[in-house]
C-alpha cells in the first residue's frame, strides 16, 4: 500500500471538511493511505514548504494558493504536472475553468498545480441590527446597498442600534486587511501591479482612496481596531457586529452555530456589494501541488494523482465549506447549484478579482507583508493614506527588482 | 514581638500572597477560559469567576490534534537528551577533574567558553549539518544540537573536585580503576547533583522551541512546544481550545514541578552555582 | 601515584570522547561553517560563490539589520535590569516568609518558568487580546482606551519584555533566594545590635553580600536576552512595521524564508560576536565592581 | 547591678528552653555561662542582647528594665562565634560600621577605631579585608567592633571555639588582659570548662535551661552542689562510683564499693544502707597496696604526667592521675585509695551530701 | 623488617620535602611518625603506600623492593584522617568493597567482613550507612575496611584528628587493643605528641623532612637529642631560656639567666661564657623564695592542677605547673627554681649538651 504524505494549511471549517474527505478517501482506498499534517496558515506554512523542499523533506502532495503560484515558481518548489499525471487522476485540463488552469500554469503553459476551488470574501450580515430599516426587504434579505454612502449609512445605523463594531474584519491581520483593501482597489477599477510596475499612474490615487475608506471606518468606530482573525470572527458570532467581511470558509461556522442555536440572531451572507463603482471581489484558489525534487516512484505518483482526482470528484463536500469547486462537473451540477448559501453569492465567480500574477503577490508574499506592515498601521492612524500608498509602491517596487 | 511588628508581618504575608496570586493569574485565566464553551468565552460578562465546567475543548484538544504524539516525541527526546548529556558530561567532568592528560586545561577552557557561546546563532549551519546527515525530521536531528550543555560539566567538575582525594586513594589502594571510581564512587556520591542536573536538563530540553521548530516539518515529529503553535486546528472562535491545548502542553512538567518542587528549586540553585 | 601513565591517558581519552566528538560535530564544525558561509552567497541548502565581504557590506546598508540590532539592545534594556530588580524585590519578600507559606509563594512565582515558551505566548496573547483580552479593561482604566499592544510600535517591545520577565523571573528569584540564604543571620543580628534600620541593613549588608549573585543574574540574563527569538516570533513576528524585529528573527527569515544561507550566516556571525563580546565585557565589568 | 535577670523563661513553640532563670552580674564582672551543648547558654545571652524575646520575666541592664527594648538601644555589644565580620568591608570599616550607622562625625570614628585598634594591636591590619586575616586577628577585629561602641556590657558567644588549641590559650590571655584594661562588664558563653575556670570571676553552670550553681571557679571545683557540676568542672572529669553507706563514725561516713571500703568526710545524716554515688577526682586517687582493684588499660602520656585509664572488673572506667616514672602497663591490676576529705558523696538525686 | 626505607627523598617540583630518610620498622611494631604540620609525615606514609612516587631511594615491604609497585599490590592498607568511607554504601559494603573488586567469592567476603566486624564490635551496625554512625564508629569502619584486606602493614594518617577530645582518648585505647589483638605492623602518623607517646612502640620525630630522633616514647621525653625534640615532646611544652655558662663544678654546670643562677647536671665539656639555651619543663619548675623572677599573667585551671602562664620582665613566657590550692593572681611576682638534674642544656645549634 502507498502512504501519501499530505500537507495542508486548512483550519476552521475548511480543516474539518478536509479531514472528513481524507478519512473518506482512506476508507474507500485500502491500497492508499493519506497521512495528513496541518500546518499554520500563511507564512509559517510556506516557510516550512520552502525549507522542506530544499532539504528534500517535503510532502508528496500539498495544498497551495494559486495566488502564490508565481512566487512558488520562482522559489522552484513546485513540480510540473504532466498530461500523463492528469490522466492518471482521470482528469484533464478541460475539466476546469480556463482562468484557474491559466493561474496554475507557468509562462510556458506547463501545469504546476491542480485547481481545487475558488474562494472569495463575502459580506456576512447580522440582520437584527437592520430590522425595520430600508436595508432589509420583505424576505429579510439585504438590500439597498449600492454604493459606499449606502453602506456607511447602514454602518452608522448599526452603530446607533448598539453594534460596537458594525463591520468586522481582521484589521490586525495580513490576510483580512489585504482582502478588503484589494476588493476596494479593484472596485475602484485599480490595479496593484501592471507590467512589473507597482501602482502605476492613477492606481496610486486609487490605492490611497481605498486605504482612506478603511481609515474612515476606523475613525468612525465602525470597524474593530487591530482585530486578530479569531477576534474578528468572534465579534460577529457574539453579535457585536452587524457586518463581517471574511472568506466563504467561515460559512460552516455560522451554519453550525445556527443549527446548534447558539448564534442568537438571523444571519445572511451576500457578495460584497459594489461600493466603489465596479463590482469586484477579492478571490483566490486552493489547488493541489506536488513539491519539487521528491523523486517519487511511479507507483507513488500514481497514488498521489489518484488522491487528487478523487478529491476533485468529491469536491461537492468541499463546497460545503463555502467554496466554489474549480472542477466543472461538480460546479455545474445541480446539487451544487442548490447549495445554500453558496448560491446567494455564486454570482461572484464572474466578478472575482485575483491577485496580480507576480512573484511578489499571493499568500505569504511581500504584498501580504505590505498589508500588515503598511495598510493596517495606516488605517489605525500611524500614517496618512497617501503616504501609505506611496510606501507600498516603493517597498514592493524594490522587491520586484 | 511588638504589635507593630506583628502587623507588619501580616501586611507582608498578605501582600506577598496577593502578589503571587496576581503573578499566577494568567494561568488561572487560561484555565477558566479552557473550561468554558467558546461562545461563553467571548460573550459579555464572562468574568473571572468560573461559571461553567465544560471539558469539551480538552476532549477536542486531545483527540483532534496530535497532542499525544507530541507528548511522546517530547518525552522521548528530552529523556534521551538528559541521559546522554548527563553521562557524557559526567565522564568528561571526571576526566577533567581527576585525571591528568595532555589538553586537559584546554578542554576545560573550551567548556567554560562554550558556556557563553550562543548556540542559537548556529542554527543555520546546524540545520545544514542535520540536512547533510539526513536527520531532518528525526529524533536524532532534534537531539544532537541539544547535547552540548557545558553547565553540566562545570557543575559536575566542581562537585568531583570537592570529593576528598582520600576517596580516590582508598579505591586505588583497593585496586580499583577509573571506571570503577566514576561509576561506583563518584556517581553514587553525587546522586543529588545528578538528579538536580537531570531535572534542569530535562526542563530545558522539554521547553526547547526554536530548534525543534526548525528541524521538524511534519506533524508526527513535533514536540509539544512546537506542536501547540503550529496547529490551530479549530475554526471560528477557538480561544477555549487554544487554552486547553496550551495547558495540556504545560501539564506534565507543571505537575512534576509541583510534586518535586523542593528538588527543582534546589536543582536550579545548584546548577547555577549559587549553592553547592 | 605509581600508575601506568600511558594507560591513564588512554582511559581519559575514552572518557572525554563522547563530549568532545559531539562538541566538534554540532558546535565547532557549525561555527567554522558559519564563518565560511558568511563569505558566500550560498542558499540555505547548496553551494554558493565566494563573495568576500559583500554580505557584510550589504548589512551596512540594510535598514532592517540596524533596526533589529537596535531592538535587541532595547529589549536587553527592557528586561535585564528590570527583571533583576523585580526578582530581588520578590526574593526579599519571600525570604521573610516562613515554612509552607514560603514554599507556596515561591512555587507560584516560579511556576511560569517551567512552561514552554509557546504556552506562555498563547496565554499572554489571549490575556492581551485587543477585543476580548482580560487585561484590556485594565488598560482602559489607566490609559482611557484599550491598547493593541502587539500592533502598536511603542507597546510591542515593552509587552514582549514584560511577558519575558513574567516567564523567566522565577529563575532569578530562586538565585536571589539561594544567595540570601547564604548570608548568615549573624550579620543581621550584629547589624541590629549596631542599630541598623531596615534600609541600612539592606544597603550595607544584604546588597553588598548579594552582589556576586546579582552579577551572576545580570550576566545570565544579558546572554539570554540577547538571544531573543521565540517570544517575538510567536507574539508579534517582528511587527508592527518591524518595530520588534530582532537579529535572530532576521537570521531565521533570511535563511528559512528567503533562502539566503550566506547572508543569514553573516548576520548570525555578527550576533555571535556581539554576544561573546558583550558577555565577556559585562563579566569583567561586574567582577571588577564586585571586588572593589 | 550591670545585668539582672528575674524569673526569665523562654519557650520555642512548646519547648521550654529556659526555665525560670534569675541572675545578677555586677558591674565590671567577668561572668561565664558554661554548660553542655544545647543547655540554653546562647539563648540566654541572646535574650540579654534582645535578639530573642523573653517569654516571661524581666531583663535589666544597669537597673533599667530593657525587656521590651530594641537590641540596639540596650547598650550591649556582642561578639559572635562566627565573628560575623562583613567580608566586603575592610577591618577599619568593620569597626567603624556601627558609628557610621549612627552618622558619627568622621573625626570621632577615626579616633575610636584607632583607639580600639591600638588596644587590640590591629593597627597594621586596618586596611585589610577579613579574608586576609588569621583566625586570631579576625577574633580581635570582632572584639574591636564591640569596643568602639563603648557598650555597658560585652557579650561573647563561644568566641574562641573556631580557633585551634594553641591560639585559644593565647586569645584567652588576651581576653583576660582586655577585661583588666577596660574594666567593662563581660558575659561570656562557652561549653569548655577550662575556659570558664580560667577566665571567670563568676561562673554560672547551666543544664537544660536551669542554673545549677553559681560561684567563683575554684569554689565550684572544690565544693560542687551536685553531681552534674562536679562532673562538669575539673579535667579530666571526676570518676563516679556507686557505693553503699555502711555506717558512720563522727564525720567519717563509711562506704562500700564492691569489696572495698572507703570513708568520706560528711556531716549530713544519711541512713545506713542508702545507695549513693561517690565522686573521686583522678588527681586525688592514690595507688597503694590495698584499695579498689582495677585493671590498667592505657596510659595517656603527657611526659611528666600520665592519666592512667583503668577499669573495674564490674566495667566502670576510672581515670587516675600518675606522676612519676614508670607506670603500670596494660593488663596489670592496681589498687586505688583516696583521702577521706577528697571523696564527694551524692544522693540518688545527684545532690551533694556534705 | 616489615618496612624499610633507604635514603628516601621526595621533591614536589623543586621543593625538597623529604630529605634522605632511612628507617626500619620491625614486624608487629607500632611505629608512630610525629612532627609539626608540614614536616612530611603524610608524604612519607603515602610513599610507603605508593600513593606518592619516591624521587630517589628505596622502599621495601617485608624485604621486597616495592618502590615501583602499584599501591594495590603492596599489601598495605590505609586508614585516612577523613575515613574516606563511601557514604552511599552500607558499613558491610564499605568493608566488602576491596574484596568485591577482587571478585572474591561471596562466602569469603561474608566471612571476612563478619570477622572484622567482630573484632571492632560493629556487628550491629553492618546494615547502616556511614552517616548514621557516630564518629568513633566511623573510625572503626575505616579500620575494618583495612582489616578485611589482611594487609602486611596498616597505615594510619592522623586517624583520630577529626574526633572530639573524649572520643579520641577512647579510640586510642581501641587502637592499642587492636594492635595487641591482631599483632600486625602499624605505622601511625600524628602531629599530637600525646597520641604518639601513648600508642607507640617506637616514635620517629620528624622536622622539615628529616628524622630528628627515634626511640621509645619516654626515652624521647627524658632524653631528647635536641631542642626540637625536647620542645615537641611533653605537654605543656618545655620552657626555653637563654643562659650564659658561668662555670662548672664536677658534673654541675653553673648557668646564669638574667640575675638568677641555675645549675645543671652535664658531663660534656663546655666553655665558660658560652651562650646556651636551657630547657625547663613546667612540671619541674618550683615556686620558692628565691629564683627567677616572673610576673603572673593567667592561670589555666584544670581543677586540681593549674598551668600558670608567667612572663619574665625580659618578655619570655614561662609556664609553670601548679598543684595545690590558691595560686598567685594576675600581676603578682613569683620566683622560680628547678632541680639541677631536670634542667636540659642545648648548644647554639640546638643540640643537647649531655
Ligand atoms: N530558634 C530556635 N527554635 C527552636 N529551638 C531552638 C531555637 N534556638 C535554640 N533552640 C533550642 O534551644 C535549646 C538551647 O539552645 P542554645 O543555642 O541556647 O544552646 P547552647 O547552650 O548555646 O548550645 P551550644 O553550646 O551548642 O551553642 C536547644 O535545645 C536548641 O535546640
Ligand atoms: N602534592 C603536593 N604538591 C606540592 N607540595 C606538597 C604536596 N603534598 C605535600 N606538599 C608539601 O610537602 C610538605 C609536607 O607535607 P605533608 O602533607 O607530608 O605534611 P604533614 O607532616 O602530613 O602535615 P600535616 O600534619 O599538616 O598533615 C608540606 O610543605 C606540603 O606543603
Ligand atoms: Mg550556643
Ligand atoms: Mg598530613
Amino acid at each position: 500500500a502507498q502512504e501519501v504524505t499530505w500537507w495542508d494549511f486548512l483550519s476552521g471549517g475548511d480543516g474539518v471538511r478536509m479531514k472528513a474527505l481524507i478519512e473518506r478517501f482512506n476508507d474507500e482506498h485500502p491500497d492508499i493511505t493519506i497521512s495528513g499534517t496541518t500546518l499554520e496558515w500563511g507564512v509559517p506554512f510556506y516557510t516550512k514548504v520552502r525549507t522542506s523542499v530544499a532539504v528534500g523533506q517535503g510532502p508528496d502532495v500539498m495544498t497551495y494558493h494559486l495566488s502564490r503560484m508565481p512566487l512558488g515558481l520562482e522559489e522552484e518548489v513546485l513540480d510540473t504536472i504532466s498530461e500523463d499525471d492528469l490522466a492518471a487522476a482521470e482528469l484533464s485540463k478541460e475539466d476546469f475553468f480556463p482562468a484557474s488552469i491559466a493561474a496554475a500554469s507557468d509562462e510556458k503553459g506547463a501545469l504546476h498545480a491542480v485547481p481545487f476551488d475558488i474562494h472569495s470574501i463575502v459580506l456576512y450580515v447580522n440582520k437584527s441590527y437592520l430590522e425595520g430599516s430600508r436595508f432589509l426587504d420583505g424576505d429579510g434579505n439585504l438590500t439597498g446597498i449600492d454604493n459606499l454612502e449606502d453602506f456607511e449609512e447602514a454602518l452608522a445605523l448599526a452603530k446607533e442600534n448598539g453594534s460596537s463594531a458594525p463591520v468586522s474584519y481582521a484589521t490586525g491581520d495580513d490576510g483580512g486587511t489585504y482582502r478588503v483593501f484589494f476588493t476596494l482597489l479593484k472596485q475602484l477599477g485599480g490595479e496593484l501591479i501592471v507590467d512589473g510596475e507597482v501602482l502605476p499612474g492613477d492606481n496610486m490615487e486609487k490605492a490611497a482612496k481605498a486605504i482612506e475608506v478603511m481609515t474612515r471606518w476606523h475613525e468612525n468606530g465602525w470597524q474593530p481596531e487591530q482585530a486578530e482573525y479569531a477576534a474578528s470572527v468572534a465579534l460577529f458570532t457574539s453579535g457585536k457586529s452587524a457586518f463581517h467581511m471574511n472568506g466563504v470558509w467561515e460559512v460552516p461556522t455560522m451554519v453550525d452555530m445556527e443549527t446548534k442555536d447558539t448564534l442568537g440572531f438571523d444571519w445572511g451572507a451576500v457578495q460584497i456589494p459594489n461600493l466603489m463603482g465596479t463590482t469586484a471581489t477579492w478571490a483566490d484558489s486552493h489547488a493541489f501541488a506536488i513539491p519539487a525534487g521528491t523523486n517519487m516512484s511511479p507507483e507513488k505518483r500514481k497514488a498521489v494523482m489518484t488522491v487528487i482526482g478523487w478529491m476533485e470528484k468529491n469536491s461537492l463536500a468541499w463546497a460545503n465549506a463555502g467554496h466554489i469547486p474549480a472542477y466543472k462537473p461538480v460546479a455545474n451540477s445541480d446539487a451544487f447549484k442548490e447549495m445554500e448559501p453558496n448560491a446567494t453569492y455564486s454570482s461572484l465567480a464572474e466578478t472575482a478579482a485575483y491577485d496580480p500574477r507576480s512573484a511578489i503577490a499571493g499568500v505569504a508574499s511581500p504584498v501580504y507583508d505590505a498589508a500588515i506592515n503598511i495598510i493596517s498601521p495606516a488605517m489605525h492612524g500611524y500614517m496618512d493614506p497617501q503616504q501609505a500608498a506611496e510606501q507600498i509602491k516603493s517597498e514592493l517596487q524594490s522587491k520586484l527588482q | 514581638m511588638t504589635r507593630t511588628r506583628k502587623l507588619e508581618n501580616w501586611i507582608l504575608t498578605g501582600g506577598s500572597l496577593l502578589a503571587a496570586a496576581i503573578w499566577t493569574f494568567p494561568l488561572y485565566w487560561a484555565f477558566i477560559t479552557s473550561i468554558r464553551t467558546e461562545d461563553r468565552v467571548v460573550s459579555d460578562g464572562a468574568g473571572v469567576v468560573p461559571d461553567e465546567f465544560n471539558l469539551s475543548s480538552y476532549v477536542e484538544a486531545l483527540f483532534n490534534t496530535k497532542l499525544l504524539t507530541w507528548y511522546w516525541n517530547s518525552i522521548a527526546t528530552s529523556v534521551i537528551i538528559t541521559l546522554v548529556v548527563l553521562i557524557s558530561g559526567m565522564m568528561c567532568a571526571y576526566a577533567i577533574s581527576q585525571m591528568r592528560f595532555p589538553g586537559r586545561r584546554l578542554l576545560y577552557g573550551i567548556v567554560l567558553a562554550s558556556f557563553m557561546v550562543p548556540s542559537q546563532a548556529l542554527v543555520v549551519t546546524q540545520f545544514i549539518l542535520m540536512n547533510d546527515m539526513g536527520l531532518i525530521n528525526t529524533w536524532a536531528g532534534i537531539i544532537l544540537p541539544q547535547l552540548i550543555v557545558p553547565v553540566v560539566i562545570i557543575v559536575y567538575k566542581q562537585f568531583f573536585d570537592a570529593v576528598p582525594k582520600e576517596m580516590r586513594e582508598a579505591v586505588v589502594l583497593d585496586g580499583g580503576g577509573d571506571y570503577t571510581l566514576l561509576f561506583k564512587i563518584y556517581l553514587p556520591l553525587n546522586w543529588g547533583i545528578t538528579t538536580a542536573l537531570a531535572i534542569i536538563t530535562f526542563i530545558m530540553s522539554w521547553n526547547q522551541f526554536f530548534w525543534p521548530f526548525l528541524v521538524v516539518t511534519t506533524e508526527n515529529m513535533m514536540t509539544i512546544p512546537v506542536g501547540i503553535t503550529q496547529v490551530n486546528d479549530a475554526f471560528g472562535v477557538y480561544y477555549a481550545r487554544l487554552m486547553s491545548v496550551a495547558l495540556l502542553g504545560a501539564m506534565p512538567v507543571a505537575i512534576a514541578y509541583l510534586i518535586f518542587q523542593k528538588k527543582v528549586t534546589e536543582a536550579v540553585m545548584i546548577s547555577s552555582g549559587v549553592k553547592g | 601515584m605509581i600508575t601506568n601513565r600511558r594507560r591513564d591517558v588512554a582511559v581519559a581519552m575514552t572518557l572525554i570522547a563522547p563530549f568532545v566528538l559531539t562538541f566538534a560535530l554540532v558546535f565547532l564544525y557549525p561555527t567554522l561553517r558559519m564563518i565560511a558561509l558568511s563569505f558566500t552567497d550560498a542558499p540555505l541548502i547548496g553551494e554558493g560563490e565566494w563573495v568576500g565581504l559583500a554580505n557584510f557590506k550589504r548589512l551596512l546598508s540594510d535598514r532592517l539589520f540596524f533596526t533589529s540590532l537596535k531592538n535587541n539592545g532595547y529589549f536587553v534594556l527592557l528586561t535585564v535590569v528590570p527583571t533583576t530588580v523585580l526578582a530581588l524585590a520578590i526574593a526579599l519578600t519571600i525570604n521573610r516568609l516562613k515554612g509552607a507559606l514560603q514554599s507556596l509563594v515561591l512555587a507560584l512565582f516560579f511556576l511560569p518558568y517551567i512552561l514552554p515558551v509557546s504556552v506562555v505566548t498563547e496565554i499572554w496573547m489571549w490575556m492581551l487580546d485587543f477585543q476580548f483580552g482580560i487585561l484590556q479593561p485594565v488598560f482602559e482604566f489607566f490609559f482611557g482606551k484599550s491598547i493593541p499592544v502587539f500592533k502598536n510600535p511603542y507597546w510591542v517591545m515593552p509587552t514582549v519584555a514584560a511577558v519575558t520577565i513574567w516567564w523567566t523571573n522565577g529563575f532569578n528569584v530562586l538565585l536571589f533566594i539561594a544567595g540570601l540564604r547564604n548570608i548568615p543571620t549573624d550579620f543581621y543580628e550584629a547589624a541590629a545590635l549596631d542599630g541598623a534600620t531596615r534600609w541600612q541593613m539592606f544597603r550595607r549588608v544584604t546588597w553588598p553580600l548579594l552582589w556576586p549573585v546579582t552579577a551572576l543574574v545580570l550576566t545570565l540574563q544579558l546572554i539570554l536576552q540577547l538571544k531573543i527569538f521565540d517570544q517575538v516570533y510567536l507574539m508579534s513576528s517582528g511587527g508592527p512595521f518591524n518595530s520588534s524585529y530582532v537579529l535572530l528573527l532576521m537570521v531565521y527569515r533570511e535563511a528559512f524564508q528567503l533562502n539566503h544561507g550566506g547572508y543569514a550566516s553573516a548576520i548570525a556571525l555578527i550576533l555571535f560576536v556581539v554576544i561573546m563580546v558583550v558577555s565577556v565585557l559585562q563579566f569583567q565589568l561586574l567582577r571588577a565592581r564586585g571586588t572593589k | 547591678m550591670a545585668v539582672q535577670l528575674r524569673n526569665v523563661r523562654k519557650a520555642f513553640g512548646t519547648v521550654q528552653v529556659i526555665h525560670d532563670v534569675s541572675m545578677d552580674i555586677a558591674s565590671g564582672e567577668f561572668a561565664v555561662f558554661v554548660g553542655p551543648s544545647g543547655c540554653g547558654k546562647s539563648t540566654l545571652l541572646r535574650m540579654i542582647a534582645g535578639l530573642e524575646d523573653t517569654s516571661s520575666g524581666k531583663v535589666s541592664i544597669e537597673d533599667v528594665d530593657v525587656t521590651e527594648t530594641e537590641p540596639a538601644k540596650r547598650g550591649v555589644a556582642m561578639v559572635f562565634q562566627s565573628y560575623a565580620l562583613y567580608p566586603h568591608l575592610s577591618v577599619y570599616e568593620n569597626m567603624a560600621f556601627s558609628l557610621r550607622l549612627r552618622h558619627a562625625p568622621k573625626q570621632e570614628i577615626e579616633e575610636k577605631v584607632r583607639e580600639a585598634a591600638g588596644i587590640l594591636r590591629l593597627e597594621e591590619q586596618l586596611h585589610k579585608k577579613p579574608s586576609q586575616l588569621s583566625g586570631g586577628q579576625r577574633q580581635r577585629v570582632a572584639i574591636g567592633r564591640a569596643i568602639v561602641r563603648q557598650p555597658k556590657v560585652f557579650l561573647f558567644d563561644e568566641p574562641l571555639s573556631n580557633l585551634d588549641a594553641e591560639l585559644r590559650v593565647q586569645m584567652r590571655l588576651e581576653l583576660a588582659r582586655l577585661h583588666k584594661q577596660i574594666g567593662a562588664t563581660m558575659i561570656y558563653v562557652t561549653h569548655d570548662q577550662v575556659e570558664a575556670m580560667t577566665l571567670a570571676d563568676k561562673i554560672f553552670v547551666l543544664k537544660d535551661g536551669v542554673v545549677q550553681q553559681t560561684g567563683r571557679p575554684l569554689d565550684l571545683y572544690r565544693n560542687p552542689d551536685n553531681r552534674f557540676v562536679a562532673g562538669f568542672i575539673g579535667s579530666p572529669a571526676m570518676n563516679f562510683l556507686t557505693a553503699t553507706v555502711t555506717g558512720r563514725e563522727g564525720d567519717q561516713l563509711a562506704l562500700r564499693v564492691g569489696d572495698t571500703t572507703f570513708s568520706a568526710q560528711t556531716q549530713e545524716p544519711i541512713a545506713t544502707g542508702t545507695i549513693v554515688t561517690i565522686g573521686l577526682r583522678p588527681e586525688h586517687l592514690v595507688i597503694s597496696e590495698t584499695g579498689l582493684p582495677v585493671k590498667m588499660e592505657m596510659a595517656e602520656e603527657l611526659g611528666g604526667l600520665a592519666y592512667l585509664h583503668t577499669r573495674r572488673p564490674e566495667g566502670e572506667e576510672i581515670v587516675v592521675e600518675w606522676r612519676g616514672d614508670e607506670h603500670a602497663v596494660m593488663g596489670e591490676t592496681l589498687k586505688l585509695t583516696c583521702p577521706a576529705d577528697k571523696i564527694m558523696v551524692f544522693d540518688s538525686e545527684g545532690l551533694r551530701v556534705r
